[in-house]
């Protein structure tokens, strides 16, 4: 069974990994489609970080953006500013970025449910302000500009071109490579774990569980997918600023791991792949941009509190269980403490 | 020439009672919405914002005279608040987790008013100045005081004490606190829980359209006032102990004055991130705030 | 004066109340005893309607309550004190009277109907302005007595709760005064004591179900009764 | 956050307009970037590099604010696109070795050097105070007019700096007045301008104490009637001495289409086209570079006041600013007319403007 699993598992990465090579290829004679591809890797990154934390452990975090801001302000300083190799300064900062964000999200961590998204959203204002209101680290509200390409040497191909479809194809496996860190933590015990907190954090504490423990690590491991997604989103655009890592970036990611279905694997891509390339394809539509954007927020919340996957998965699954009338478990659930 | 330190001191009083009113005010109104019904209010700062924008269309483009106008807006705004919790605030009374629901709910409410208001206040105008009520500066001493601002502050603690006194011994304002206290044992004492949110819905953001209104009084505004607004505002309820009105008042008051101090003895970009500090430290510290309820 | 029939209450797969049927007359205290988790809670809220059962009515003075919300039966005369007492800590011990007075209004014999409260508990008058969080357990638990609201029917859930015993006494006191004055008591309790000492009636009830229903004085002399009760405290 | 994105997106429209030429150069449509500060720079970013790979377009222009400026700015640049900014003072658009990126608008630094010679010339030695929002435009502004304080032998005043989104001004006002200088320098976003200005007034600040060292038309008349007398700084005004026959025809169309007098933004707008135009007849084909050296080369007039345009060696505008007095004012018929009281040219590079302003 196990055996089964592992080979089933392995061919569906493999197919991933052709389809991401597939589509970073097909979209390389249009630069403009392959930015849009680019970006929409990028979201998968930080949707999959998103998804263990809110998803999986029931964490609201509204200061993802920023912890993505400090990886990237990170890496194009190390990278700029000190001459190291990008490849070398990524993982630097993506661990400096995430062990940051731990320290700052470590005491709101211990808060619960609306006092721990409110924490995170006040420790996100504030990154946005350290970013504007520190120009020696940052340059300030008007940004970094014209970051360049790295290189990439790889042994028996020489110098890889990455100005082309190369580095949409990084992009893809490393949108890749997120998903399945995701998906081996949720198989794993840990996995269990962090969904008992989801569904009671009290309970999962009182079956022996360390509750905080757990939180910190997961919200290190997506702190840490946060801070990739940046350091490659700085030399993917060529550009960034503290507005490319705001609230609203925070937001967005939230909305598509929401939108596409929390607490699954395909839900936060499907959720990137539609709600990504929107405003990039309604650019003549700006006005109606940000209405367009409340409305869908409030859309999901009040008609599908599961996302488009998890409706779909839900209708999918009360379709098999009138097919073979097997008694659904129902979870127990306590009553709310008034 | 009068002594500076005196006039200094002057214009740091009146500005601390201008601002810290204002600010009591409007975190009044977004504390008994959540105290009441749960709801923290995102949108708050686009509520703020968005009273004042109605007034100034009518008493400029439309020649209303300024009272009319700020009556009207605050008129129109019960039906406004009814309709969205009709439409939309309902739907959450009974989802146990209600709180985040709400706050994203609020946060995509936050979008849409945002977008509106760029598309139609944000292409008319980039600044906005309610015509003053009256004209004239009143001295207090050798300090002079805007004799408009000095309305908005009266009319701001006029609201203050009247919502106080109002809470404590009306017969609704005692059902209100009651629901913040114990929601179950409000309903077997008979109170109908559903119309106390209704209520406080009504009462909180009608509170709040007032605090933009006098704002709009006391000063020029413009969009941006929604985003610092809503935070000062969330950041008062936070410290002040969300659901607590008297730790609205307290905590609305010192926030104003410890940015009229801090402006003169630091700077004024001091001020705004010592709020964010000073909400940081207390929901670490004491997530209930200092006057928990 | 209060009929539950075939009642069943469930939290998701939780069965908390499996068909219980109960009946509490006019003019007497009926005492429902049972130990944790055996339902008891959850039945006081659907009769004061915070909880909806899955099956069963419940019918008072031969009217259903299906549908009516908690405050439509305040206005029907039925007083619930939840277990805790459900007091507002933050209002004074006056404010808690006068929440008592909700439905009914300011007029209409208040003043007397809260004289008569000061009457009852003397501690209460003195310390009136005080804020009833900073009560004791036993002075919370006479400014939890419900009678404000007038009620034909008052129930009240583990009043005794944490309380020592020479203040559980002054409670069975009160409840067999309050009775005197006409009120019927639904009192519902972990205490067997205590309801035997002021019920009329009994209801034993374990894991959702009523297991033994008899007068009070017939029940408490039951071997089998006291048994399984000494087994379960 | 800031209100210049506001102000801008309002006034897409006058630039994507380019009435007089509409149908496009040598047989090529124009098309511009319509960016405001609601969006995001991966945006921006996407619609730059639409207008390249997509629409294969010889030139990209925009009226941008800050950053989403600096992002197009680094997108021409890395990919050799033309980039004609007419509304932008951030004088990084131009920093030295700068290949495709031009600038209509002058660099903020340069206002600020602008206001201590216009006071140099108005009053001697005199005090100035400077109040400003802690905006990367603002800052420049400020930056510029301290460097050229000393060197103009004026005296520098009390200088205080409000965070973005700052409402009350009374403490600092008085303690500006309290140091009594000969000018109060203003250089507020939107609202807060109003209200730091009408505080001044009330502390007994005279209006021709305070100059405010830009204004569109809705700033100039949020001042308030009460500010007649104060001067401000501009690039275009209804009122200027120099306007041209075009210009007057620009004015009249305008402020019946608009309900109001166009500002120095709608000017640029409208300039745009017709630097495109000239740059383009003057490559004589539809090349990337050929027109970037065009542009370059570039000696021409604004057609609206003839003011000469010219770009330096890194596309940064051969600068100029008036500096008009409000004369009169009607706020609810939203008109004022104001008089030219200096006039100035000057070199991008008079003072360090890329050292001051990194």
């Amino acid at each position: 069974m196990n055996r089964m699993r592992a080979s089933k598992d392995m061919w569906l990465w493999i197919s991933g990994a052709a389809l991401v090579i597939g589509l970073a290829l097909a979209t390389a004679g249009n630069r403009f489609a392959a930015f849009i591809i680019g970006i929409v890797f990028l979201n998968v990154l930080w949707t999959a970080g998103m998804n263990l934390l809110y998803g999986y452990t029931g964490l609201v975090s509204m200061m993802t953006a920023g912890v993505a801001g400090i990886g990237a302000y990170g890496t194009v300083k190390l990278f700029l500013d000190y001459g190291w190799s990008f490849w070398f300064a990524v993982p630097v900062s993506a661990v400096g970025a995430a062990a940051v964000g731990v320290i700052l999200g470590l005491p709101a961590l211990r808060l619960r449910g609306f006092y721990f998204v409110l924490s995170s959203l006040v420790i996100q204002v504030a990154l946005t302000l350290v970013f504007i209101y520190f120009p020696q680290f940052t340059n300030g509200d008007t940004g970094i500009t014209q970051i360049p390409r790295p290189g990439l040497w790889l042994p028996g191909f020489g110098a890889v071109d990455l100005t082309g479809p190369g580095f949409e194809i990084i992009l893809g496996l490393l949108a890749l490579a997120g998903v399945a860190v995701v998906y081996m933590i949720i198989r794993s015990r840990m996995g269990a774990f962090i969904i008992a907190i989801r569904e009671d954090d009290l309970l999962a504490e009182e079956l022996g569980i360390d509750v905080t423990r757990y939180k910190v690590m997961v919200f290190f491991i997506s702190s840490l997918l946060m801070a990739v997604g940046g350091a490659f989103y700085a030399v993917y655009t060529g550009f960034i600023s503290p507005r490319s890592f705001d609230v609203l970036m925070s937001m967005n990611i939230w909305l598509m791991v929401a939108f596409g279905g929390r607490g699954t694997i395909a839900g936060p891509i499907i959720g990137s792949a539609i709600l990504v390339p929107i405003p990039f394809l309604l650019q003549e539509l700006y006005q109606i941009k940000d209405i367009f954007y409340g409305s869908l927020i409030i859309l999901v919340t009040v008609a599908m509190p599961a996302g488009v996957y998890g409706t779909i998965l839900k209708w999918w699954r009360v379709r098999r269980q009138k097919q073979n009338t097997a008694v659904a478990p129902v979870a127990i659930k306590r009553m709310p403490a008034e | 020439m009068v002594d500076p330190n005196l006039l200094i001191g002057l214009s740091m009083l009146t500005t601390g009672l201008v601002l810290g009113a204002i600010f009591a005010l409007t975190a009044a109104g977004v504390t008994i919405v959540y105290g009441c019904i749960w709801l923290p209010n995102a949108a708050s700062g686009q509520f703020f914002l968005l009273a004042p924008l109605v007034a100034w269309s009518l008493s400029t483009a439309m020649g209303w005279s300024p009272i009319l106008a700020v009556a009207a807006v605050l008129i129109a705004g019960l039906p406004f608040a009814y309709l969205l919790e009709r439409l939309l605030i309902r739907r959450f009374y009974d989802v146990p987790d209600r709180n985040i629901a709400y706050f994203v709910v609020t946060l995509g409410i936050t979008q849409i008013l945002s977008g509106v208001f760029s598309i139609t206040w944000g292409q008319w105008s980039d600044q906005y100045n309610i015509p003053p009520l009256a004209e004239g500066v009143v001295f207090i001493g050798p300090f002079p005081l805007p004799a408009n601002r000095l309305i908005a502050l009266v009319g701001a603690l006029a609201l203050l004490g009247a919502l106080f006194v109002g809470l404590r011994y009306h017969r609704f304002g005692r059902a209100l606190r009651a629901v913040f206290q114990n929601r179950e044992a409000a309903a077997l004492r008979g109170v109908d829980v559903q119309r106390i949110y209704l209520g406080a819905f009504l009462l909180g953001t009608s509170v709040i359209f007032a605090g933009g209104l006098l704002y709009a009084m006391a000063y020029s505004f413009d969009l941006s006032v929604a985003w610092s607004m809503g935070i000062t505002a969330f950041a008062i309820m936070i410290v002040g102990g969300p659901g607590s009105v008297l730790g609205a008042l307290v905590v609305g008051m010192l926030f104003g004055f410890v940015q009229a101090a801090v402006s003169v003895f630091a700077s004024p970009t001091a001020a705004t991130l010592s709020y964010l500090l000073a909400m940081l430290v207390i929901l670490l510290l004491r997530p209930s705030g200092l006057f928990a309820r | 004066m209060l009929e539950i029939e075939n009642l069943t209450v469930r939290y998701g797969a939780f069965l908390a109340v499996d068909r219980v049927s109960l009946s509490v007359g006019e003019g007497i205290i009926v005492g429902l005893v049972g130990p944790n988790g055996a339902g008891k809670s959850s039945l006081v809220r659907v009769v004061s309607g915070l909880v909806q059962p899955v099956t069963g009515t419940v019918r008072f003075r031969e009217l259903p309550l299906d549908g009516i919300p908690p405050h439509g039966r305040v206005d029907r005369g039925i007083a619930v004190v939840p277990e805790g007492r459900g007091l507002f800590p933050q209002m004074s011990v006056e404010e808690n009277l006068l929440m008592g007075r909700y439905r009914r209004g300011m007029g209409n014999g208040a003043r007397a109907l809260m004289d008569h409260a000061f009457a009852l508990f003397p501690i209460l008058q003195e310390r009136r302005r005080q804020l009833a969080g900073t009560l004791s357990g036993g002075q919370q638990q006479m400014l939890a007595t419900g009678i404000m609201s007038e009620p034909q029917l008052l129930i009240l859930d583990e009043p005794s709760l944490g309380l020592a015993p020479i203040v559980v006494d002054e409670i069975g006191r009160t409840l067999r005064r309050l009775k005197g004055e006409g009120v019927t008591i639904l009192l519902v309790e972990q205490n067997a004591k205590l309801a035997a000492d002021v019920a009329d009636e009994i209801y034993v009830m374990q894991t959702g179900r009523i297991s033994h229903h008899g007068a009070a004085s017939d029940l408490m002399t039951d071997r089998s009764v006291m048994e399984s009760f000494l087994s379960v405290q | 956050m800031g209100v210049f994105g506001v102000e801008l997106r309002r006034r897409h429209e006058a630039c994507r307009g380019g009435d007089r030429c509409g149908g496009g150069v040598l047989g090529r449509p124009l098309r511009f970037l319509v960016i405001d500060n609601q969006t995001n720079p991966t945006q921006a970013l996407a619609a730059a590099r639409s207008f390249d790979a997509q629409d294969k377009v010889l030139v990209i222009s925009g009226p941008t604010s800050s950053d989403n400026a600096l992002a197009i700015y680094g997108y021409a640049e890395q990919n050799q696109v033309p980039f004609l900014v007419p509304v932008a003072a951030f004088p990084q658009l131009t920093k030295p070795g700068t290949q495709w990126t031009f600038r209509l608008e002058p660099a903020a630094v340069g206002w600020g050097y602008s206001i201590a010679k216009f006071v140099e010339q108005k009053k001697p030695g005199a005090k100035i105070a400077i109040m400003y929002s802690d905006f990367a435009l603002m800052r420049a502004i400020a930056a510029g007019l301290k460097y050229q304080i000393p060197r103009s032998n004026l005296t520098a005043g009390p200088e205080i700096v409000f965070p973005q989104g700052s409402s009350d001004a009374t403490i600092q006002a008085t303690q500006v007045r309290a140091a009594s200088p000969d000018y109060v320098v203003v250089i507020g976003a939107g609202a807060f301008d109003n209200t730091i200005t009408n505080q001044l007034l009330d502390l007994g600040v005279k209006p021709d104490q305070i100059i405010h060292p830009f204004g569109f038309t809705t700033n100039i008349l949020g001042w308030g009637a009460r500010s007649v007398g104060s001067y401000f700084g501009t690039f275009f005004d209804h009122d200027l001495d120099g306007v041209t026959a075009e210009g007057k025809k620009f004015i009249k169309d305008f402020a019946e289409k608009n309900g109001r007098p166009p500002s120095y933004i709608e000017n640029f707008c409208y300039t745009t086209p017709y630097v495109i135009k000239q740059a383009i007849e003057q490559a004589g084909t539809v090349d990337r570079a050929k027109f970037r050296d065009a542009l370059r080369a570039l000696q021409t007039k604004e057609t609206t006041s003839g003011v000469p345009i010219a770009f330096d060696k890194n596309g940064a505008r051969q600068e100029y600013i008036y500096y008009m007095q409000i004369t009169s004012m009607d706020v609810a018929k939203k008109e004022y007319s104001a008089k030219q009281v200096f006039y100035m040219e000057w070199s991008p590079e008079v003072i360090p403007v890329y050292d001051l302003v990194k």
